[in-house]
């Protein structure tokens, strides 16, 4: 019974910030940054190639590594560290998890191992233009057509929709909510890449005309896509998490060596004590991520109720360090140059994605049955 | 990280929650979740439900057998607080001897110390009380001022302590004392066992702001103990001591900890039977209190693990963060309980008497004091955690 | 146009500052804690004889000084400062206030120059045990019997309602809310002290049964009720304010002397902070209450929005004054001996008082049209 | 206690608001509520604007008539500065020479400064920009490098300065220079005016958070200025730098911080057009961002209560207070206004443009950096207003 990370998965952590650093740091990331649908399709490759983190928790029938989400979520923790540009939450947890969540397993083996080896991009688009995330709330519609499926209408927000090979969207059908597989090529596809304040995060808005689609077999497909909503929140919070642990390592830095009034800014306690609360938070936060990925490794019935509870807790935490990063580095912290604000634009968006903290909070109230 | 237990815990687990099922009835029962570390609400009945714990085997579990433990490993430990806290029996009464004063001995005491000392304190026959802060100095420690000089075999002790928890009810103290005056600050102070009933001291209850009776202030007067009474080297009591308030309180703070769901399910009953949770202000505060009662737990398992050696957190880093996330989330809670309760949290019953979360609403301002005032925590975490450089001495 | 008290409210400040530290000192207020229903008559005499408190704002024409809002926040201030035990907030504040805004001049010839002398000690009582504050709440009934009105039921919170001569109770009749008077011999009317966890501000149950009662005449009572309540919570924020001045000045003189690791905690800037940022928030408090006393004084239509909203805004801020004046005392702030819990329990019960804070912003948003 | 209006007070506001409806027309009022300090969008049509109200008399009210002002008085000010809210015109582009230079220079400044350098700004002719910050020293002013050293009847300038507003505008610049190394930190400084037009002097565009240009730094390579291009005396700046910093903000405080009433509304607009204000969490928030901005107006109308002398608080304390309030809340107003776009406070138009509200969450945190941090107020409050000692220096 072991509340820390075992030796092979903190190798792993340590792997994987030597990979980013060297492969992926910032100049890496701010050359992704202007085009809102770019993404480093060599890093991406390399991912893949060089370490198999598309399919670390794919199972092994599906071409994938078979590890748990555990790993999986430090491997978010470190992009979410390093700022990473990639579709790697839309295509290695929102997509998979959403496959695996529905079971049907015709179509787990038929896509599953394209995403696994990082060969097809894939994501989920499930808000529209009201940009919230409950599926009740989907009125993208879709009806059949002879064989098949069409869809009509619109999906907005979509993680990496722009870039993605396969989009699964969720739909509302005669019967009730269903999940649709949508190639890129397909006819009557529209994709517009949406400019977003956080560059390193792309979304998109998709729209469909009479588009051709493969419904996907599920008993409870909306049951599916909130267990998909619920990993999809904890990796956000590990996102968080590798992000406040970053802000506070340059702050302290920082804090360390620039001088004003003849001593480093880190020898001042209000400075100190707002480095120590942050490491409080950041630690407490670890805490969660690390219950809640356990939790979802497990199958354990807590996630439901830890996984909106980690979301806006780690989000919200990381958003109040990435402000005070700024904050410890003065004038330096809010130009463009600095990464400080590409931080806070982070954290901002891990906020709004999925619904924001209150709504998140709402959720575990409702859970808990209050 | 696996937080799953292996068969030998989960069997241990089923005999713990037996047990408890078995002797958490009665009075014990009608008494769950009584009692806090601040407080000596129930004072008797906590006395009687420890000595009930002293027979079943479960005080000072991870103490040697010839000690009267039973030599349980951290997990074991970490089991029994979860049980312990689902079955939410009163709280502990003396934890001084057995999570603060026994550790430090069987650390630093001599095998006859050990002997003599250890054994009543797991069978709950002698109580202890702290010495260590005084009027003068409280987060300052190394401040003291109370003074023992030897005189023939025996300490003679002048000088007075403050904030001894349930003091008036110990038996014994251990006391640092500064016995080489003239040696720099932390160099001169030495650990005293000293007995509580003779002439020499006297022990005064002070009253805190619930209304009751925790602390004590505790005067020295030419108060006398046998010369061998000094845990570790005679001038080497802070080292002792740094002991004894560090990586020992795993167990203590999760204990703490743990109660805090049972006070967090209780508002939401309040705010139920108030009619308020359909108060979407509220709600958003009764979740946060929930979350913040989660965090408490994760981040004393961890601690759990850090005292095992399996994290790369140390102990006392992991201790000291745990310790100032808990007492302002807690201090959260108790201002979200009093919220809940809406009116009627003004309302008390006959002298003075709190219900739980006004006590929590008031108790908890003390945890942020006690045991090291958070901002002397942070102080710690900037320079020990972080390696921010230390505040310049004054010139 | 000044945004500062003029030269003669700040005598009246000075005067009463001394006549309070004098005459209510920490002693006189703990000797009247322990009873629940207890006040220093004595006290209250002297305000009456000596400063003419009770009838500052009270007109001219019904015994009082006529006096404005202002005047009258001065006071409270003050008395917030001393923690004084007095039913000055319900016999002069809540009760005349009431009389005015119902403008039963009849009513008013009657009882308010008793009022403005202190000869008549009166309150309001509108909550019942449910704890609502909003007259559409009451249950209360009123009916008529012969020429006169009869009560049946209870309220509950009422403050100082045992000590007081005159009840002025907020009753539900068959044409709607009314407020009547009932004076404290009255027939069938019983009067129960709740002990309280703020014991420096009196609470009562009341009940009624079949109790003779006058009703005052009035075109809205329950518009009368409501100006009533606007300006009781721009007392309790002027209470609020005294209070978070003298928690501030306990700070700052006891960081100034004590001394731990060879310097005055003062000198460490974690306390230096904590001080300067209760300053910060006490003098934003003050810009509020001095405003809303302005616009109290002076009928502007700016006053119910202002109310909820200082209310909510100076007790909250209070709270948090008396929570740091306890950490900045460190052990003995949290004994009994020491006032800092004092003001801790004041300013929870000047939240509680009314209705939360959350419920005062809610107020504040339907007035501002959100 | 007294914010009713005179006669001719109320005349006064009348003739401010009858200008204002006349003026603020077509482009300007298309452009409503436009630019902030910390940016310098639609600059053109900020500085027209500004042309617009000098040619109205509008700007400097407060000067002397020979310098092109109308000797105002305070509270006509005030009341100008209230009127210009309500109407929320675009945002004032040349405030360092109308909030900082000139005042500086009416107070410092000889006869001849101030008849060559007032008018042009009074008539937004010419644009300045300060020279205090540089890189090596924010909060700590007095650790400035740039040198400067007499040759013949100039003076020449080396060094580096930073964060100047809008300094790639400016015309000319105020620029402290230390001029006796040899001399304690203070002394050694003074106040230079020096040409922008020159070989010497270089300035760069820093481009900040939210994408735009705002800021410069400006490098002095040589830089000369005429030898009597000192305000106050010689070695004497630092006591002129003071004084801009100090007591003259309060109509620049007020005018930011009353704006501020206009995004708070822009809030709610949002907010409604979003269905969210049925969600009592967001109207709480809402309802804190109203109360924060009325708060910052109420300071504000206080800060020039004080700068008339009708206050016991003097006015240097009053600003640093109102700076506090207002960057704190109005980095949380910040966070409601994205919180109450919901999923679009994410979404930014072409070229990285923000619309308001996305500015406001971004551009508030420079508020607790520029003009002094937080940090620095609050020990500046804590020594001065409260008495706390001053942290011991390093021995």
């Amino acid at each position: 019974m072991d509340f820390a990370l075992n030796a092979e998965q903190t190798t792993l952590q340590g792997v994987l910030r030597e990979f980013l650093s060297e492969r992926a740091g910032e100049t890496a990331v701010r050359a992704q940054m202007a085009e809102p649908a770019g993404f480093d399709r060599q890093l991406w490759k390399r991912m893949g190639a060089e370490q198999g983190l598309q399919g670390l928790a794919v199972p092994e029938e599906y071409g994938g590594a078979g590890f748990t989400f555990v790993e999986l979520g430090i491997v978010l923790e470190e992009m979410g560290r390093a700022l990473t540009v990639s579709p790697f939450l839309a295509s290695a947890v929102m997509a998979p998890q959403l496959f695996l969540a529905l079971g049907d397993t015709e179509a787990c083996e038929r896509w599953l191992p394209g995403l696994a080896s990082g060969d097809t991009v894939a994501t989920v688009a499930l808000a529209e233009d009201s940009g919230s995330w409950e599926s009740g709330e989907v009125r993208l519609a879709a009806r059949r057509e002879g064989e098949g499926w069409v869809l009509d209408g619109h999906k907005s927000f979509v993680v990496d929709g722009a870039a993605a090979d396969l989009v699964l969207v969720v739909a509302r059908a005669e019967d009730g909510i269903g999940v649709f597989a949508v190639e890129s090529s397909a006819e009557g596809l529209d994709r517009t890449p949406l400019p977003t304040m956080d560059q390193t995060r792309k979304l998109a808005r998709l729209t469909f005309g009479g588009t051709p689609a493969t419904r996907l077999v599920s008993t409870d497909a909306a049951a599916a896509v909130e267990r998909m909503l619920d990993l999809t929140r904890i990796a956000l919070a590990a996102d968080a998490l590798g992000g406040s642990g970053r802000v506070l390592d340059m702050s302290v830095e920082y804090a360390k060596v620039r001088e004003q009034f003849g001593r480093p800014i880190g020898s001042f306690q209000a400075i100190k004590h707002m480095c120590a609360n942050m490491l409080v938070e950041l630690e407490s936060s670890r805490s969660a991520v690390y219950y809640a990925l356990w939790a979802a490794a497990t199958g354990h019935e807590d996630t439901s109720v830890v996984a909106p509870m980690v979301k806006a807790h780690c989000v919200d935490a990381y958003l109040s360090a990435a402000g005070d990063n700024i904050q410890i580095h003065g004038g330096i912290g809010f130009t463009w140059e600095h990464p400080a604000h590409l931080y806070l634009k982070r954290a901002k968006s891990s906020q709004a994605l999925l619904g924001g903290s209150d709504l998140h909070r709402r959720i575990v109230a409702e859970r808990i049955g209050i | 990280m696996d937080l799953s237990l292996s068969p030998e815990l989960a069997d241990f687990q089923e005999e713990v929650r037996t047990w408890l099922d078995e002797h958490v009835v009665g009075e014990f029962a009608r008494h769950r979740g009584v009692g806090f570390s601040w407080d000596a609400e129930a004072w008797d009945l906590r006395l009687a439900w420890d000595r009930e714990l002293a027979a079943g085997g479960w005080l000072c579990m991870g103490w040697p057998h010839e000690y009267g433990g039973r030599d349980a490993t951290v997990d074991q430990q970490l089991i029994f607080q979860l049980e312990y806290a689902r079955a939410d029996p009163p709280f502990r009464a003396t934890t001084q001897g057995q999570d603060l004063f026994g550790p430090t001995l069987l650390h630093s005491g001599t095998a006859e110390q050990k002997a003599r000392f250890l054994p009543p304190i797991t069978r709950v026959e002698e109580l202890w009380g702290q010495g260590f802060s005084e009027p003068s100095n409280g987060s300052d420690l190394a401040g003291l001022r109370t003074r023992a000089r030897r005189d023939g075999d025996e300490w003679v002790i002048d000088g007075q302590k403050v904030w001894t928890s349930h003091g008036g009810y110990a038996d014994w103290m251990y006391v640092l004392c500064r016995t080489d005056p003239e040696a720099p600050r932390h160099k001169g102070i030495s650990m005293l066992v000293v007995p509580v009933d003779q002439p020499g001291v006297d022990v005064r209850w002070i009253r805190n702001s619930l209304g009751g009776d925790d602390f004590c202030e505790v005067f020295f007067n030419e108060a006398r103990t046998r010369a061998d009474l000094v845990v570790g080297e005679v001038n080497g009591g802070w080292g002792v001591a740094m002991g004894a308030l560090g990586t020992e309180r795993g167990t203590t703070l999760l204990a703490e900890h743990l109660r805090v769901q049972h006070e967090v399910r209780e508002i939401i009953e309040a705010a139920k039977a108030n009619g308020r949770t359909p108060d979407a202000a509220l709600r958003q505060d009764l979740v946060q209190a929930w979350t913040d009662a989660r965090i408490m737990e994760w981040n004393g398992r961890r601690l759990m693990s850090a005292i095992k050696g399996g994290s790369t957190t140390d102990p006392t880093t992991q201790a000291s963060l745990s310790k100032v996330f808990a007492s302002r989330a807690h201090t959260r809670i108790g201002e979200t309980a009093m919220r809940a309760q809406d009116a009627a949290s003004e309302l008390v019953g006959a002298d003075y008497s709190l219900n739980r979360l006004q006590q929590v609403f008031l108790g908890t301002r003390a945890e942020s004091i006690f045991g090291g005032t958070t901002q002397v925590q942070l102080n710690v975490l900037s320079e020990r955690t972080l390696g921010l450089p230390r505040e310049p001495r004054p010139s």
